[in-house]
């Protein structure tokens, strides 16, 4: 039986970028959805602790029924210490999910009381119901997003009438409408600030402008090359946060032509 | 005026809904007639028909959506009208679509029942953009303590996405028969097992030893 | 994309006019094709005159304007179509109002210093249409790449908010004691926001569950 937790080194499997949770990581996950315009990528990379279990759950084509909780926690708990690496706010939900799961394969592993009163709920029940719900509704979001909208595969006919025959009204705005519009916006504006991130960004600002020189030669380089392990864990770090910046700028693209395959940097097309 | 032919019908139908720019019922459409003149509901029908047909060919048709008919371009060409606008349409990130969903498959909702199936909080700047845009509101408050707004969907989002109602949605998929019981449980791990998979464990034994066996890439 | 039949073009040329909202010349018509299939000017004119007496007895018309062609409803048609804005002024989006309180408050101000304060994008709409109301306009750029336009209120803004100068409205001080009537202020922007729809209750009322699933109205 082959244990993944030790990867072997070879020309599919590069030197480690990272040693997290004594495991060596040779990139990051390969089929992480990165969206195009964020900072907060990689937390939002997946939408939460059930969706993160789910994924690791797919990836391994396991019924959702029968989750194997040591190996599940394991994998979860990996991608959670990844996040502190890369210095992320983690979220509180990530944190309270490492715990369930800990309890849960904590309780798998006591033998249970049989029969006590002829049931004993599995310790998993619980966790797989919500997996279960959780899925449905991402199932149904996608469902949503291809239904035909709006502006995005159909357009409203509106054509002109002729404005010299009669005049459409125009919307009247009072005063007291505009002044709670501004306290909104400030209120907001507020809250913002003091949820933005300081980042490092000079040696990142050095690292993009790294990057960039690198895809001037050619279109596509891969993920994983762009990272220095002898750099270590600071400078995996970095060289991400400058792909991230690099992203949000839209300066570059992440392209992946299968799913699960190696991820590419291309510079994006003008226009 | 002059009388209302059928033909006469037709164009004023025609030209109101694509000039409105909103949908527009039977009923608003009754009303762009003087009291006396005032077609039937079931003429208006009609004539709605016939201007269906008539679109056919079209680049465009007319379909009805929540809050009525309306005129709107053909699916098919979007790829070529889209190029009218600079700016592409929006994408909806994969969290904002979810926190969609749920509301639109489980209203009324809380904001906070919502977060509880996602296992993620800090929805609120989505419930903010659903507001803005109009495709959800508040429609009351639920009785329990700090009395949570109860969200449904509004017209402008089944309209948005040319619906005619909720039952238009796709259907969500069925929950598997999950039950908590040991023992149905215990019949599916064996079942699997016997079809060889490795992961099952017996409950007695340290799981982790077997769990670890499968590849995971 | 399917090659571009005769058919098709005539397809594409008619939706594009009819939902673009702004009058196009052939050239605009010839870019919304890829370059390597972008059809001759002369196949454009052929396609027009096919449109134009396709909607000879229709409601509305395919006419070339000064800026380019665009479909008109019959003037013929004016005394019904007016109707349909007899009742009610449509309203602003709380998205917008918030765009304009910004230009109002900060002037001259940038699109992009909007969008910062306000935290989200895509506020060229309103832009355009605070331009096209006249509300606003263009008073300089600022110096720096991209020369990017500084937008400032104008005397028709004023004239609307009856007031005589912009030292006039409420000061910042004046509004943080309106965010502590907000509550109130909030039920009321979102009664008028419904537009008088039955449906809303003041917070204190335990309106509950029972507002059913598919209830749109």
């Amino acid at each position: 039986m082959n244990d993944s937790s030790h990867l072997t080194l070879s020309p599919e499997n590069p030197a480690p970028i990272a040693m997290v949770g004594g495991q060596a990581f040779t990139s990051l996950p390969k089929d992480l959805y990165i969206p195009p315009d964020a900072m907060e990528v990689f937390l939002e990379a997946f939408e939460g602790p059930l969706d993160l279990l789910l994924y690791l759950i797919k990836k391994q084509n396991i019924d959702i029924l029968n989750i194997p909780i040591a190996e599940v926690t394991r994998q979860y708990m990996e991608y959670v210490e990844l996040m502190k690496t890369i210095s992320l706010e983690l979220a509180a939900e990530y944190l309270v999910m490492a715990a369930i799961l800990a309890e849960i394969k904590s309780r798998m592993l006591l033998p249970r009381p049989e029969n006590i009163e002829g049931t004993e709920e599995d310790p998993r029940a619980e966790l797989i119901r919500r997996l279960q719900e959780y899925e449905r509704f991402k199932k149904a979001a996608e469902e949503i997003d291809q239904i035909p909208r709006q502006g995005r595969d159909t357009f409203l006919v509106n054509i002109s009438t002729n404005n010299t025959v009669f005049e459409k009204p125009q919307p009247t705005v009072s005063l007291q409408e505009l002044v709670l519009a501004l306290s909104h916006v400030l209120r907001r504006a507020e809250l913002g600030t003091s949820h933005q991130i300081q980042l490092e960004t000079m040696s990142v600002r050095e690292r993009m402008t790294i990057i960039l020189s690198a895809l001037q030669h050619t279109e596509f380089v891969t993920f994983s090359s762009l990272f220095t392990p002898a750099e270590g864990r600071l400078g995996v770090v970095v060289t991400f946060l400058a792909m991230l910046e690099l992203l949000k700028n839209d300066a570059i693209e992440f392209v992946q032509s299968i799913p699960f395959g190696p991820i590419h940097l291309k510079v994006k097309a003008p226009g | 005026m002059s009388p209302i032919t059928p033909e006469l019908l037709i164009q004023i139908i025609e030209a109101a809904l694509m000039v409105a720019g909103r949908p527009l019922t039977a009923t608003h459409l009754q009303k762009l007639f003087e009291e006396t003149a005032q077609p039937e509901t079931h003429d208006i029908r009609t004539a709605l028909a016939a201007i269906q047909e008539k679109y056919q060919t079209s680049g465009i048709e007319l379909r009805e959506v929540a809050s009525g008919f309306q005129f709107q371009a053909r699916i098919a060409l979007s790829p070529w009208l889209s190029k009218l606008w600079e700016e592409r349409a929006p994408r909806y990130s994969r969290a904002f679509l979810e926190t969609l969903a749920l509301i639109a498959y489980r209203q009324p909702i809380t904001r906070a029942e919502v977060e509880e199936i996602r296992g993620v909080s800090a929805s609120s700047h989505h419930f903010k953009t659903l507001m803005e845009r109009q495709w959800i509101r508040i429609v009351g408050h639920r009785d329990v303590p700090g009395k949570p707004a109860l969200y449904a969907t509004t017209k402008d989002f089944l309209d948005h996405f040319n619906l005619k109602s909720l039952e238009q949605l796709p259907t969500l998929s069925e929950l598997k028969d999950l039950t908590t019981q040991e023992e149905k449980l215990q019949v599916q791990l064996e079942l699997i097992n016997q079809e060889g998979e490795s992961l099952i464990e017996t409950p007695s034994l340290p799981l982790s030893q077997q769990e670890t066996a499968t590849s995971h890439d």
